[in-house]
């Protein structure tokens, strides 16, 4: 019996109970998270992290959630009120819908129900991952852009830019073991790991997969959308009180479920290695010890990286995902795709004409390199670059008489309540500037 | 779970963008409306496959997509070009070639 | 689940008659290795690399037709490959070859540089510096010195390996993934032009704008189609069109929508209304390549879904075409006589000659077959010489198009004038050129299908057309120079080649059309 | 196969090639024209020599395959009536090339590019009247509106630009309307012989057995086309306008053999083909032909303008042609195709004669001249003549060929016949009302006095500078009235060329011979 | 047809009403205490220069290249993933034709590079 036909079975107060299970899951660790991170970088460095509430300091993020609850919103006048409102529901949505898919445990019997730990089983499981990290992008350009600042706007397009980059990159790490597994299902990918994790069949894929997913959620060393030097806070500079919280939550809801969608991918998911599917390890609740201990593995990896690596800057971050990540993870598929083949056609025995074959690959690989690498090589010396990265910003020339804009397109300006402005500066640019840097503290434990 | 309401609501999708291109100024928007409606042919498509058992109309989707996108990438490239030259993407600013 | 997995364990390989595409492959492969050496070559050397290609590529493609159009059974029947989504019969390999040698006549206009210096088309970007300022004078500066951004070939490249496919595709989803890739480069192309860039990127915003929307159109008419019929290939649609027992309601708007995104690549009115300011704002080489070979490439179209897929029911839709035909060729004849710019006022020509045509594409006989193929023939090459000539007109802005400056050309320059006059009078369908020719075979299947009132109209309104081709006739000739008029640029080796063959054929298809026809009518669909 | 008319067609095409590449030397290209079209002219002897009258209905045949698909061919012939028009042509292209000699062309034009235009259009009529191929005919009668075109827009009058655009669309639209029946005359032969052909002989055979609807309105199509170049009356403002605004030399082939291309095509296409509905429709074109007479002669009387009151007689001359034409009696339709020999002759001459008196003064209006023959008598004395030719009294050639007309017409027609005889006495009228004001009298007139140097100044010596007729205008005109005269007396060698010709195509049209008839 | 959708659906509408809830509570349950320069777009504290209404600003173009080479190659995927679940049984011809996919997307993809559209500089 398939996951898929097992969960199918599920009445509706089972669905229920594992939709709220899910939830739970996903905000505990997200509490749990927070404060794990806060005390391995402060290990790190040498000092403990937090320590004061709750026992071991354990309380800390709830008491911080709590705190942010109850915390003045904020919406700055030039906001877009809408769009504004929804940004922070609209990133938050999809992070938790995405763990849906995601299979935390093998066959276990609930109140004499069988089912199998796992929301939801679908035939296209892994689509509705990637779908969900597409549309939590629009979360956080739609946050940047209501916000009607400059930081933010910026900020959210870097961090667009940023998750699409590497989005390529994960989606084309995943077709390799997509390929192996015959499935997009997540279910059955994880049964397709019995034989071997996907790890170490698919070397190149797993460590795509794993820089990509670090980029996607826009971690360290590539947290360049919140880069505290350079753009404040990132597109949610103007963001207070719950919906603050609420993007904060995606984000750590986001890299649970990449972590969790890397176990399931390349560590064989819920189940413990080396022992047949009949073994007591592979038991459907101790399968859930498994995963949530591979996935920690992973997180742990986050905060690893956060704790050890310098940011990168912009160009360098997208230079690795467009130029390096991007061109070996479609050599890779194609390389992958042609032993595929060939195996299939020796294990059928009906292998023609190898050699034929393997000029073939060769020559595809060859080219494909060539047409990849070649170019690096001349990058500097080529004086005709398109100039659109240069500059930046559109520049009219010199003469253009630019058409007047019809009325009601007319640009309007920041309407400042009047005032003497000499007076009002210093007073008044304080006040937010301190406000951004408490959230900035509520969100690194190690400031 | 007839068809036809699928139907209805791709036609439906399809005249709000048909006016949609029809009644808006801004070039982007206008892309947008048409970009809305190919995918309520999308809609469409996907429908009739359902209906007729098949999967060519789900194909066709595939495809319509992939249209779809360099559509996208060639309209945005235009439509940025000419913003570049006059900083305005409305299409009623776009006067130089009136009859 | 079950149902798709089984589908796709049937998947056989489907057979491709290499032979029969070949003619595409090598155009679309020229393309790809054009980005290529777009991609890797240095700036100085792209430009001739590029022309070497594609004059291979267009011999290759046309040496490729000739091995395969030369074939028995090519002559006889046709062949139909890539599981029935191509088909390669006789009107195809006219349509082909047609395409090839109009793609000649245009990529020679393309990739001129004498006319204007360094091209039609934007110069490169220079490093730093802002590409597309409109009209800048730093700008203006450097697109005089600098070349042009060749990447107008490969563009012009895939945009005619998408015509070819165009009128080859036996089924409308092949025939849709065709337009646009026909239609996306065009896109592009008008954008481009080197002088006067607002008003060319704006043609191409609006020629985007439109052809999307046009496009979406034949989209959802694809759509109800495939609901009416279960299929896209349009054999299927006109097994389904003879049965009884189907929605009437799906395929009428069915067809009406495609036919509306049809008519529009056409530029038959009422859908013309991007033709003129495209025209008028794309770079002359480019609205000639547009102008000869789209109207090919969309009319081959329209032919092969009327004849293939529903002459069956044409008995509900062809008086709403005739009708149509009709308002195209009055708008083009009576807009067209109010225009002041000889590109527009081409443009318009171009929509009255669309209803011609269509008067042809919808007498479903053969004879209306290879009459509409020797008109669209005929047409296209008249055309692209007419734009070679437009382009050679110019003053210190670049192309003089309006029509008062052209007042006593023939006194400044007697053999542009002559040609200009050769080509307008084959636009009015005076005997002797190819355009009167062209229209007697249209007209003479039309009557032949019992349409001879929209025949004695059509001609009617061609009298009113010849109008304002002669308007410029007398301008050319009969009016005095005006003191500060454009000169005549000479032109170099390509324009007057591209020139050159567009009048020759013009001449010889009006003097000897029979080889021609016999051409057009060595065959039918296949399906 | 007979290579005279081809070589008449081509030879004057050479000739304007020829005469265009010397338009840098103006009086070697004119001396090429004159000598290509004295050679068209001995060519037309030729011609006349081998045509053989009361033998094959076509000869001088020649065919070759054209565009196979839709049976067209190149293909050639002459009854008598297009003989005597390709003769006429050949005579009056030599005396036009003479008359316009030293024309004053508008400025930075060259006589060559005048000349070969000439002859180009020489080369369009033959083809036009020697066409023995629906289509080809139809080709021509299109083509040669090209060099007229020109002819008119580039070497015309002030007003040149409209007359040659409105010259041009009116036979444009004309020939599309014909356009439309040739194409359904061909459908029309595929239908009864199963292949479409062009071929006139064979389309004669086909067309009388399709349905009178289908003839009428295939007769329609050919009618217009052919009304608008005759110029019939309601179809007919173009030409005041183009003769007006044309030079002299191209008004008088305008004139003179253009326009007979419609009566030409009365006889060869509308009567022959449809049969039927030639008969149906004979009381609406003889209607037209009348008023055009009356019409145009009325007009012609109160005209102020020399050139345009050769049109307006013109217009009431094709009156009578066509009233010949359709009153379907051998007399009558023999008298018509002289007629259209006589009045290409004698209008010819009016317009040259008129170009002379124009050259002189420099004024198209008549007011501006008067008492003209003290000054120039002998160009007084040839315009005399013209006139009376025009007027047909008898004694010039015009008069065999309108009494011809007149005779036959009147037992089958005779309320039409006696109004068009009223034409004849308006026809007195205005020629010698005209003579009268010009030539009469006192001299007078802003063209002359401006010319002479002051009012009665009749005895200042610099009179001498409205010169009379010289050699060479003398040389133009004298073989014109040479011809008048002779075929006056004389016209029984042109009358055995037409009448077989007449006659067949009326028995064609399946009436043997009216007059016969209403003797019974 | 959906319902297996439907574990889905309730994910989704208990995340969205989570989410709702808490955007539209905060507003009540905190302090209010307003004043102006707290309203004003965040700019390290000076005064917030000139800024046109949200949208109308300006964006570096290069973001709008990365956004169509993701539409590009995002679109690549699409025809990838099915590829890859039936990879096995299309066999050779898949495989040709798959590496003629990726190959010519190579080509658009080499011409971005080497022309400086993978730059960020």
């Amino acid at each position: 019996m398939s996951t898929a036909e097992l969960i199918a079975d599920d009445p509706v107060w089972l669905v229920l109970v594992k939709v709220v299970g899910v939830f739970a899951f996903l905000v505990l660790m997200t509490l749990f998270m927070i404060v794990w991170e806060r005390k391995v970088v402060g290990r790190m460095q040498q000092r403990p992290g937090p320590n004061r509430n709750g026992p071991g300091g354990w309380l800390q993020s709830l008491a911080d959630g709590i705190k942010l609850a109850f915390k003045e919103e904020v919406r700055p006048v030039l906001a877009d009120k809408w769009v504004y409102f929804i940004a922070p529901v609209i990133a938050c949505v999809p992070a938790f819908t995405a763990f849906s898919v995601i299979p935390i445990g093998g066959q276990v019997s609930i109140f004499g129900e069988q089912t199998a730990l796992q929301l939801v089983d679908l035939p296209v499981g892994v689509l509705v991952v990637l779908a969900c990290s597409s549309i939590g992008v629009y979360g956080i350009v739609l946050g940047g852009w209501s916000s009607g600042s400059p930081y933010p706007l910026l900020g959210a397009l870097r961090s667009a830019a940023q998750v699409i980059s590497y989005e390529i990159a994960m989606g084309l790490s995943i077709i390799a073991v997509v390929m192996n597994s015959r499935s997009l299902s997540t279910a059955d990918i994880v049964d397709a790991q019995t034989s071997g994790w996907f790890f170490y069949l698919l070397p190149v894929s797993f460590v795509i997969y794993v820089i990509s997913m670090v980029g996607e959620t826009n971690r360290a060393p590539f947290d360049l959308p919140e880069a505290e030097s350079e753009l404040v806070g990132g597109f949610h500079t103007e963001y207070s009180s719950f919906k603050f919280a609420l993007f904060f939550l995606a984000e750590y809801i986001n890299m649970v479920t990449v972590s969790a969608l890397a176990t399931t991918l390349f560590l064989g998911g819920w189940r413990f290695p080396f022992v047949d599917d009949d073994h007591f390890l592979n038991n459907g609740w101790l399968g859930l010890v498994w995963f949530v201990l591979k996935t920690l593995a992973f997180l742990f990896l986050f905060i690893w990286l956060r704790g050890t690596l310098p940011r990168l800057r912009y160009d360098q971050f997208m230079q690795l995902g467009w130029k390096v990540l991007v061109p070996i993870a479609l050599v890779w598929f194609v390389a992958v795709a042609f032993a595929r083949y060939v195996r299939t056609e020796i294990e059928a025995g009906t292998l023609g004409a190898p050699t034929v074959l393997a000029v073939f690959g060769a020559v595809l690989a060859a080219a494909l390199l060539v047409a990849f690498l070649l170019p690096d090589n001349r990058e500097r010396v080529d004086p005709d670059a398109v100039p659109v990265t240069g500059g930046g910003f559109p520049v009219p020339p010199l003469d253009l008489a630019v058409p007047k804009p019809p009325p009601r397109r007319q640009v309007r300006v920041a309407e400042l309540p009047d005032g003497s402005p000499a007076g009002s500066n210093g007073s008044a640019a304080k006040e937010p500037a301190a406000a951004t840097t408490a959230k900035k503290e509520a969100s690194d434990g190690d400031a | 779970m007839t068809p036809t309401y699928y139907l209805l609501l791709s036609a439906l999708l399809f005249s709000i963008g048909a006016v949609g291109v029809l009644v808006r100024r801004n070039a982007i928007v206008v892309f947008m409306c048409v970009e809305l409606m190919l995918n309520a042919v999308n809609l469409t498509l996907v429908t009739f496959a359902r209906v007729n058992g098949q999967l060519d109309g789900q194909v066709m989707a595939f495809f319509v997509m992939v249209v779809a996108a360099a559509e996208v990438v060639v309209g945005l490239a235009i439509i940025m070009a000419i913003f570049k030259s006059r900083r305005s993407a409305s299409v009623d600013d776009s006067n130089l070639l009136k009859y | 689940m079950t149902t798709i997995l089984a589908q796709v364990e049937r998947l056989t390989v489907p057979e491709i008659d290499y032979g029969a595409v070949a003619p595409v492959l090598v155009i679309l492969g020229a393309a790809c290795v054009s980005v290529l050496l777009e991609a890797f070559l240095p700036k100085q050397s792209r430009w001739p690399a590029q022309v070497v290609l594609t004059v291979l590529a267009l011999a290759g493609a046309a040496g490729a037709l000739i091995v395969h159009g030369g074939a028995a059974d090519t002559v006889d029947r046709g062949v139909v490959t890539f599981s029935g989504a191509i088909a390669v019969d006789p009107p195809v390999v006219f349509l082909w070859g047609t395409l090839l040698l109009l793609a000649v006549g245009s990529l020679l206009l393309i990739a001129d540089r004498s006319v204007e210096p360094g091209g039609a088309f934007a110069p490169e970007p220079q490093a730093g510096g802002q590409g597309g300022g409109g009209g800048a004078v730093a700008t203006r500066a450097r697109a005089v010195a600098s070349v042009m951004q060749t990447e107008v070939f490969p563009l012009t490249l895939f945009a005619l390996g998408g015509m070819m496919v165009f009128v080859a595709a036996n089924d409308l989803l092949t025939m849709f993934i065709a337009l646009e890739v026909l239609s996306l480069p065009l896109y592009l192309l008008c954008g481009l032009g080197r002088r006067r860039r607002l008003l060319s990127q704006e043609a191409a915003v609006k020629y985007f704008l439109l052809g999307a929307f046009a496009s979406a159109f034949f989209l959802y008419g694809v759509a109800l189609l495939y609901g009416y019929s279960g299929s896209v290939k349009l054999v299927d649609i006109a097994a389904a069109t003879a049965a009884t027992d189907r929605s009437d309601t799906l395929l009428y708007a069915g067809f009406g929508l495609l036919v509306v995104g049809l008519l529009f690549k056409a530029s038959v009115g009422p859908f013309h209304a991007w033709t003129p300011d495209v025209y008028q704002g794309a770079p002359t080489p480019v609205t000639a390549f547009m102008a000869a070979c789209t109207k090919v490439a969309a009319f081959g179209g329209i032919l092969r879904v009327l004849h293939v897929a529903f002459q069956g029911s044409s008995w509900e839709w062809n008086v709403v075409l005739a009708v149509l035909a009709g308002v195209s060729m009055v708008i083009g004849a009576v807009l067209g006589l109010t225009q002041t710019d000889v590109k527009r006022m081409i443009a318009y020509s171009s929509v009255a000659h669309a209803g011609f045509l269509l008067v042809g594409a919808i007498a479903l006989t053969p004879e209306g077959l290879s009459a509409t193929m020797f008109y669209l023939a005929a047409y296209g090459f008249t055309t692209i010489a007419a734009f070679g000539v437009v382009s050679l007109v110019r003053n210190a802005d670049g192309e003089a198009t309006h029509l008062s400056q052209w007042a006593g050309l023939a006194k400044r320059s007697p053999i542009t004038a002559a040609v200009f006059t050769l080509l307008l009078l084959a636009l009015a369908g005076i005997p002797f050129t190819s355009g009167f020719i062209g229209k007697f075979v249209v007209f003479a299947a039309a009557i032949d299908a019992g349409m001879a009132p929209l025949v004695v109209f059509a001609l009617v309104v061609s009298a009113i057309a010849a109008f304002f081709y002669l308007r410029v006739i007398v301008l050319m000739y009969f009016s005095e120079p005006a003191a500060d008029g454009p000169t005549v640029t000479v032109p170099g080796a390509f324009t007057t080649a591209s020139i050159t063959l567009g009048a020759v054929i013009t001449l010889v298809l009006g003097v000897w059309p029979a080889f021609a026809l016999d051409w057009a009518g060595s065959g039918q669909f296949i399906f | 196969m007979s290579w005279t008319l081809i070589a008449m067609l081509l030879l004057p095409l050479v000739g304007g090639l020829v005469v265009v590449l010397l338009r840098g030397d103006d009086r070697l290209a004119k001396l090429a024209a004159l000598a290509f079209s004295l050679g068209e002219l001995v060519l037309a002897g030729l011609a006349w020599a081998a045509y053989e009258p009361g033998g094959d209905r076509l000869q001088l045949t020649s065919s070759v395959e054209w565009i196979p698909n839709f049976g067209v061919h190149l293909s050639f012939g002459v009854d008598g009536i297009a003989l005597v028009m390709i003769a006429l042509i050949a005579f009056l292209v030599p005396v036009v090339i003479g008359g316009s000699w030293a024309d004053k062309l508008p400025e930075g034009r060259t006589a060559g590019g005048f000349f070969a235009l000439l002859l180009v259009m020489e080369a369009g009529m033959v083809g036009v009247f020697a066409a023995t191929d629906v289509f080809l005919f139809y080709v021509f009668f299109e083509g040669v509106l090209v060099p007229m075109y020109f002819l008119i827009g580039r070497f015309g009058g002030a007003n040149r630009q409209y007359a040659a655009m409105k010259f041009f669309l009116y036979s444009l639209l004309g020939g599309l309307v014909m356009l439309a029946s040739v194409i359904g005359l061909y459908v029309t032969s595929a239908q009864t012989l199963g292949k479409g052909t062009f071929d006139w002989a064979t389309l004669v055979t086909a067309t009388r057995e399709a349905p009178l609807s289908t003839q009428i309105w295939l007769f329609l199509g050919f009618f217009v086309a052919f009304a608008i170049k005759a110029p019939l009356v309601p179809l007919h403002t173009w030409l005041p306008d183009a003769g007006a605004e044309a030079p002299v030399g191209a008004g008088v082939l305008l004139v003179g053999v253009l326009d007979k291309i419609g009566t030409f095509g009365f006889l060869r296409y509308c009567l022959p083909l449809f049969p039927a509905a030639s008969k149906e429709l004979a009381p609406l074109v003889l209607v037209l032909a009348v008023v055009g007479i009356v019409y145009g002669s009325l007009l012609a009387v109160g005209q102020s303008d020399m050139k345009r009151f050769v049109a307006y007689t013109s217009i009431a001359h094709f009156g009578f042609i066509a009233l010949g034409i359709f009153a379907f009696s051998s007399q009558a339709g023999a008298g018509s195709v002289l007629y259209m020999v006589n009045h290409g002759i004698s209008t010819g001459m009016v317009f040259l004669v008129v170009g002379m008196v124009m050259a002189r003064g420099g004024s198209r209006l008549i007011e501006d001249y008067g008492g003209m023959a003290k000054l120039t008598p002998v160009l007084a004395g040839l315009f005399f003549i013209a006139g009376l030719s025009s007027l047909a009294l008898p004694g010039t050639s015009s008069f065999v060929s309108e009494f011809l007309v007149l005779i036959g017409s009147f037992p089958n027609e005779p309320v039409y016949t006696v109004i068009a005889a009223l034409g004849m006495v308006l026809a007195a009228l205005y020629i010698l009302w005209l003579y009268q004001r010009i030539f009469q009298g006192p001299v007078r007139g802003t063209a002359l006095i401006g010319a002479t140097g002051g009012p009665g100044a009749t005895t200042d010596p610099e009179r001498a500078s409205v010169p009379d007729l010289n050699k060479r205008e003398i040389a133009v005109l004298a073989p014109m009235v040479a011809l008048i005269l002779v075929l006056g007396f004389y016209p029984k060698p042109v009358l055995d060329v037409i009448t077989p010709s007449v006659g067949a195509t009326l028995s064609e049209v399946g009436v043997a011979d009216p007059v016969a008839q209403e003797g019974k | 047809m959906l319902q297996p959708y439907l574990p889905l659906v309730l994910m989704f509408a208990l995340a969205a009403a989570f989410a709702l809830f808490s955007a539209t509570i905060a507003p009540y349950i905190g302090p209010r205490r307003y004043n102006r320069a707290k309203m004003d777009a965040y700019e390290c504290g000076i005064e917030p220069s000139p800024q046109p209404v949200v949208g109308g600003g300006r964006m570096p173009i290069a973001y709008y290249l990365t956004a169509m080479l993701f539409i590009l190659f995002d679109i690549e995927m699409v025809f990838l993933y099915p590829f890859a679940v039936s990879a096995d049984r299309l066999g050779l011809f898949g495989l040709v034709e798959i590496a003629l996919f990726v190959g010519t997307l190579g080509f658009a993809y080499a011409y971005v590079w080497r022309r400086g559209g993978l730059d960020w500089n």
